[in-house]
């Protein structure tokens, strides 16, 4: 059972690669970087039983933690950028 | 059925691979840089390599995006796309490849366990480590103590590259000078305070993301973890907070002496175990003559050059951060 | 007893294979990226919390279930943060999303 | 089966290349060091897989299971290391990028190349 | 066990563990002071070191006490000793001659964290030196590079940056190829520590994992050492780099990555492969000499000073080489003792150079027209160690020079040819030395670039000291060549 | 909620009960060193979260006892919505109506805003995009999940979830 909701999950990344790999705009490509996350969480989850050792939850833990950064990274990038370029169209007029 | 998810999760890797290496927008590249970082940590898990796994978590979900994100807002998205001697790059990577692949056929299949590589160093390290170290985690046991030396060389890379950044990145001099107007760009400094739900949730989490690191740094010998992958986490926590409140705001929370403080208190921490193993009549980074029994010694040794891992990693990687941070200011 | 747990975790692990499954092919499928964001929330919330809750019913009450609350907790707080993160960077560069005025005079 | 057994090998060498290709074709030094990180990571997965014991698990040892087989824990320690100094190198690297766009004005290697030659 | 026993282990820590502090410090001339401090103490260590060595051959030392293929091993051998003694002198040198040099070209606020990497540097090249594992090695040379990435971008000219980017590109791919080679190797031996790996090796009955592993190593180790044609990143780095930094790196770091290739090709690799005497002949040896000319031929032509020792150093590697193909005890023995001497003659020459540089702005060779006027004593030094460099009776250079002519002669007509090889390259490094003496002492000093008087005096007679050794290991070569013909026997010692 | 120096050291105690709890259900070694170490990593969390002003904002204590009710109020709207964004998805003509809508939250603390927002984006069908000056943005699938949110069901339970 676990071998099927992992081959389930393994599909939904290559699908999220998929979307990635197509975009077509970078929004897209966020999204789906951010659905690929969650889904190695949930793989590394039920990889730690398939293997019968759930000590290596800590795993899954760590990334539900960190992966969140990044994608507050991008919007802060994001913002950034938005204010910078409102600052480069004042220089610029 | 291991074999068959890392073929899946391997050719996935090597299409990930290949689109970075195609798209010609660096931040597209950075995304997808993320997606294969997810893919290899995935992999090293399938291949029982939980540490490294843990390690790449730290390191490329984090870090590694904030810092690349940094680096693109000062200096561009876009590659405009000049390749030179494309064909002559092709035709160098293509017979590499094959020699490689050449070379690949009478390696020892994946998984055999009569390989040259498991017989005459690993197994004694399992074999001994219950015995000479008394702790479960036997990458801890070699990482700390028997090859304890090459994890002082990987804290000092570490503390080189921090060096090296400030250095770098706090040069004033240069053909640069940073332009006047830098209150109208002070929004631009302030991180995501104006978004309710990163904000709130975010703070929320802050606390447990250190602890979680904390966690990582003392469960090092009986789980997966230790003093690298807790430096990464908790410096991660904190950039967490430098891109919810400012990066100013986060050097008022942790300021550039604290952090200078655990780069150098670190480093020399575990430098001093080291000596203090000569001071006590071993030799070099010999934890057994810490304490009166050997094996309580050596855990002792273990996770007190942990700590200064952790200390100097988290110190390091900060500096790294706020020096990018600081010259987005100008 | 025990098989009846064995028979619910494996019902929501199916389950949540399919909810994973059925977003994945929506992110696919569905025509922009604001819609795409729906697609992904059906992994992020329904997919998230059957599988880790069937596993949790197989671990039964351990240190492990605890650490799988945990997690489950912390997906729960932040997937929705992140899609707003996502889709408040696409509003930032100016992707509007389509239809927009069929609904802002209401209310 | 058997074959499959060096895929991870194979997988090696390609994306080994990749990387190897963005580092020596792309003009872009941005790029050149995701190609970098990429090449790095891909001596990783080397160094993982022949770590690899059938039947094995991570080598943490299990308090009271006697007839386990564990993985071979030296290439995971070896790249622990590796990846400490992938990441260092990555941010030295792109301190200097940072600082070659402040005194240059652009990323592209062949800009900078004529920018110099023209001073 | 008395403190001597721990002189392996110490002549890495004591710079490395000084470097944190070094960062502390808020007052340059501290900083300063303390980097040079340890610096010296590292160079007695290597000297202590170098006496035990010769007295009772290889020093081993067990980190943390754990056997040997276990634990860490470091191994200090006569070829070692001799590589130590050159890291630390060199670095001493510069270091104390060089604060009004580093003054000027890098800023006081940010000199702490320069002396900390120099330490650094310092650190990553003995602990490679000294190290007898492969993966150790792997670990210490990308200190030292990212050490000497951080000091060469500290050049005050914008060019410095690009020159270090390909540097660190090219370093990081040649350090990333080494690791593949070593993971290679161990994947087939299950040992990383290099004398057990030498033993081990010879019972792999498949060569092919092997002579790829041995390609992966040698063309990443080519890439630290610059040998021709994997230079590409030497000359500019060379040249934007500070002057102190250019003649620290110069006199060692190419070096040490020939010396750990030297080991790796003649002791874990030499037994395994059949093909040990047709990698050196039909491929070394002619890169050798491709290098040799090429690159001399290029310092010909060259018009800036510091690119213009730079492109001699790869010519340099190539002599190296050369040496090595040859493999007899001679050769080798002349290609050893060359490393040492290049080191004093292209420190020495680097030195003169920075001597020039704290007083002229621009290092072209037509910015230094008739300076010999001003500067006599500098000239004086250059002229000294370019005649090293040349290879003229009485100079270290004809020491080296003497041993591959002789070593060439055994070889029949090849030898010849290599002979020809040596004599002309010689005479190229008479021209490009020439170029720069002319313009120094015959050229029209142009009366807007008057040299404000001779260089500073620290510096003057640094450039001396590393000038007249240049003489006195001439004179008397027994040290260089004890240790190197000792180093020579031992890397052939298995040679079917 | 409670304010001033009270509400202050409220929270702390909350947050230390919390990192205690969550070092001890983590750890599950429990010798004295591990536990004196977390004890120590608890402390210096803590004072972490001082310092970054943790406890500047948070809601009443009374609201985590509200929270049970709530989340089992939510999931059920999350099972629901989600079995329809699935049959939306698989059906092969994709009958969506991409609609934007706003309107103003009804809790006023900035924590039951964010609660809000949230619970909207965890059920499928509807993205919160923006939340500014107690308005919020939100894009749905459909028009009829649209409806559904306008009519106030979820801002209500918000509301009644964070009241004093």
């Amino acid at each position: 059972m676990y071998l099927v909701v992992s081959i389930a999950i393994l599909i939904t990344m290559a699908l999220a690669l998929v979307r990635a790999l197509l975009g077509p705009s970078v929004y897209d490509r966020m999204l789906a970087v951010n659905m690929f996350g969650t889904k190695t969480v949930l793989l590394l989850s039920v990889i730690a039983f398939l293997y019968g050792r759930p000590d290596f939850l800590d795993l899954a833990l760590a990334y539900a933690l960190i992966n969140f950064v990044g994608v507050l990274a991008v919007l802060e990038f994001f913002q950034s950028r938005s204010i910078r370029r409102a600052a480069d169209r004042v220089d610029g007029g | 059925m291991v074999i068959l998810f890392a073929v899946f999760l391997l050719t996935l890797l090597a299409l990930t691979a290949v689109a970075i290496v195609r798209t010609e927008n660096l931040f597209v590249a950075v995304m997808l840089t993320g997606i294969f970082s997810l893919l290899m940590a995935a992999n090293f898990f399938v291949l029982d390599a939980a540490d490294v796994a843990l390690t790449e978590a730290a390191v490329g979900a984090g870090i590694s995006t904030v810092l690349f994100l940094g680096a693109l807002a000062l200096t561009a998205e876009h590659e405009r796309s000049v390749v030179s001697g494309r064909w002559l790059s092709m035709g160098i990577v293509v017979v590499t490849t094959l020699i490689l692949i050449y070379a690949t056929f009478d390696k020892p299949r994946l998984g055999d366990p009569r390989a040259p590589v498991h017989q005459h160093v690993a197994p004694w390290y399992l074999d001994q480590t219950p015995e000479l170290i008394g702790i479960p985690n036997v990458v801890t046991a070699v990482l700390g103590s028997f090859r304890g030396y090459d994890t002082l060389g990987e804290v000092f890379v570490v503390v080189t590259a921090c060096i090296g950044v400030l250095f770098i990145l706090g040069v004033r001099r240069g053909g640069y000078s940073p332009s006047p107007d830098g209150d109208r760009l002070t929004t631009a400094g302030s991180g995501l305070r104006h978004h309710l739900i990163p904000k709130v949730v975010g703070r929320l989490l802050i606390p447990f993301i250190v602890l979680f690191g904390l966690y990582v740094l003392f469960h090092g010998e009986y789980g997966p973890g230790g003093g690298f992958q807790a430096g990464a986490i908790i410096a991660t926590g904190i950039i967490l907070y430098a891109l919810l409140d400012g990066e100013a705001q986060a050097l008022k929370a942790v300021p550039r002496p604290v952090l200078m403080g655990m780069v150098v208190g670190g480093a020399t921490l575990y430098g001093a175990v080291g000596v203090a193993g000569i001071a006590l009549g071993g030799s070099f980074l010999d934890y057994s003559v810490l304490a009166d029994d050997p094996v309580k010694g050596q855990q002792l040794g273990i996770l007190i050059i942990e700590v200064g891992v952790g200390l100097a990693v988290c110190g390091s990687l900060l500096s790294i951060f706020h020096a990018f941070a600081a010259r987005g200011r100008h | 007893m025990q098989s009846a747990v064995d028979v619910l975790s494996w019902i929501l692990l199916a389950a949540g294979g399919a909810f994973v499954f059925v977003g994945g092919l929506g992110a696919l499928r569905l025509p922009d990226f604001y819609t795409r964001m729906h697609a992904a929330s059906l992994t992020d919330g329904m997919g998230t919390i059957l599988i880790l809750v069937g596993i949790m019913l197989q671990a039964g009450w351990s240190l492990a279930a605890i650490k799988l609350i945990a997690i489950l907790v912390c997906l729960l707080l932040t997937s929705p943060t992140a899609s707003y993160a996502l889709a408040n960077a696409a509003l930032l560069s100016g992707v509007e999303p389509g239809n927009s005025r069929a609904g802002k005079a209401e209310n | 089966m058997e074959l499959f057994g060096l895929y991870n090998y194979w997988v090696f060498a390609i994306v080994l290349m990749t990387g190897f290709y963005a580092v020596i074709a792309k003009g872009n030094f941005i790029k050149r060091l995701i190609g970098l990180s990429i090449f790095q990571s891909a001596v990783f997965l080397l160094y993982i897989t022949m770590g690899k014991v059938d039947g094995g698990t991570a080598p943490i040892i299990q308090e009271g299971v006697t007839d386990q087989v564990y993985s071979n824990p030296l290439p995971q320690v070896l790249i622990l290391t590796a990846i400490v100094v992938g990441i260092s190198t990555l941010a030295l690297g792109l301190a200097i990028v940072v600082r070659i766009k402040e005194s240059y004005g652009t990323i592209e290697e062949h800009e900078v190349q004529s920018l110099d030659r023209s001073s | 066990m008395t403190l001597t026993t721990h002189l392996p282990a110490l002549q890495v820590v004591v710079p490395m563990l000084t470097a944190p502090l070094v960062v502390l410090m808020r007052v340059p001339g501290l900083a300063w002071a303390t980097a040079a401090v340890a610096s010296f103490m590292a160079f007695i260590i290597a000297v202590s070191l170098t006496g035990a060595v010769l007295q009772g051959g290889s020093v081993i030392y067990l980190m943390g006490s754990w056997p040997a293929p276990y634990g860490i091993e470091l191994r200090v051998t006569s070829f070692s000793a001799l590589l130590l003694l050159i890291v630390t002198a060199a670095s001493t040198l510069t270091l104390l001659a060089g604060k009004r040099s580093i003054d000027a070209d890098v800023d006081p606020e940010q000199q702490p964290l320069f002396y900390a990497a120099w330490l650094l540097a310092v650190a990553g090249l003995a602990g490679i030196v000294v190290a007898g594992d492969a993966f150790n090695i792997f670990v210490f040379m990308e200190i030292a590079s990212l050490a000497s990435y951080v000091l060469i971008a500290a050049g005050p000219d914008r060019r410095a940056l690009p020159s270090v980017f390909k540097y660190l590109v090219m370093g990081t791919i040649g350090a990333t190829f080494y690791l593949i080679g070593v993971g290679l190797v161990y994947m087939m031996t299950g040992t990383l520590n290099l004398g057990d790996m030498e033993a081990r090796i010879q019972e792999v009955g498949d060569l092919r994992s092997i002579l790829v592993a041995a390609g992966f190593i040698t063309v990443g180790l080519a890439l630290k050492a610059a040998v021709f044609p994997l230079h590409a990143w030497l000359p500019s780095s060379y040249t934007y780099a500070p002057h102190m930094v250019t003649a620290f790196l110069a006199a060692c770091s190419t070096k040490v990555a020939l010396y750990v290739l030297l080991r790796f090709d003649f002791l874990v690799f030499q037994q395994n492969l059949p093909a040990h005497a047709v990698q050196f002949f039909i491929f070394l040896m002619p890169l050798a000499v491709l290098g040799v000319l090429v690159a001399s031929g290029v310092a010909m032509f060259e018009k800036d000073l510091k690119r213009l020792l730079a492109y001699s150093s790869v010519a340099q590697v190539g002599y190296i080489l050369l040496g090595a193909s040859l493999g007899s005890v001679m050769g080798l023995t002349g290609g050893i003792v060359h490393i040492f001497n290049h080191a004093l003659a292209k420190g020495a020459l680097f030195l003169a150079v920075a001597c020039l540089g704290a007083r002229i702005a621009q290092l072209q060779l037509k910015g230094i027209h008739g300076v010999a006027r001003h500067m006599p004593w500098t000239m004086a030094a250059f002229v000294v160690s370019g005649l090293s460099l040349i290879g003229v009776p009485g100079t270290a250079g004809f020491i080296s020079k003497w041993y591959l002519v002789s070593a060439a002669l055994q070889e029949g007509t090849v030898g010849l040819i290599l002979v020809a090889v040596v004599l002309v390259s010689s005479l190229m490094a008479v021209v490009y030395i020439w170029r720069v003496i002319e313009a120094a002492y015959f050229g029209a000093t142009p009366s807007s670039a008057k040299p404000a008087g001779e260089a500073p005096p620290a510096l003057l007679v640094a450039t001396w000291v590393a000038a007249l050794a240049n003489i006195y290991f001439g004179v008397d070569p027994s040290l260089p060549l004890t240790l190197s013909t000792q180093a020579a026997t031992t890397l052939l010692e298995h040679l079917p | 909620m409670l304010s001033g120096m009270k509400g202050y050291w409220y929270r702390f105690a909350a947050l230390l009960l919390l990192l205690i709890a969550a070092w001890l259900l983590w750890s599950g070694i429990y010798t004295p060193l591990l536990l004196g170490l977390g004890a120590l990593s608890c402390v210096l969390c803590l004072y972490l979260a001082h310092r970054i002003g943790f406890f500047v904002e948070l809601f009443s204590a009374r609201a985590i006892l509200r929270l049970p009710r709530y989340w089992a109020w939510l999931l059920l709207e999350v099972v629901k919505s989600s079995l329809d964004v699935a049959r939306i998805i698989l059906n092969r003509k994709l009958p969506i109506s991409p609609t934007v809508i706003e309107f103003d939250a009804a809790p006023d603390e900035p924590v039951g805003q964010v609660v809000l927002g949230n619970s909207i984006t965890l059920s499928p069908g509807t993205v919160t995009l923006d939340v500014h000056n107690g308005r919020l943005r939100v894009h749905c699938l459909t028009r009829e999940v649209a409806d559904a949110l306008l009519s106030g069901e979820f801002n209500r339970r918000a509301a009644e979830l964070m009241k004093d």
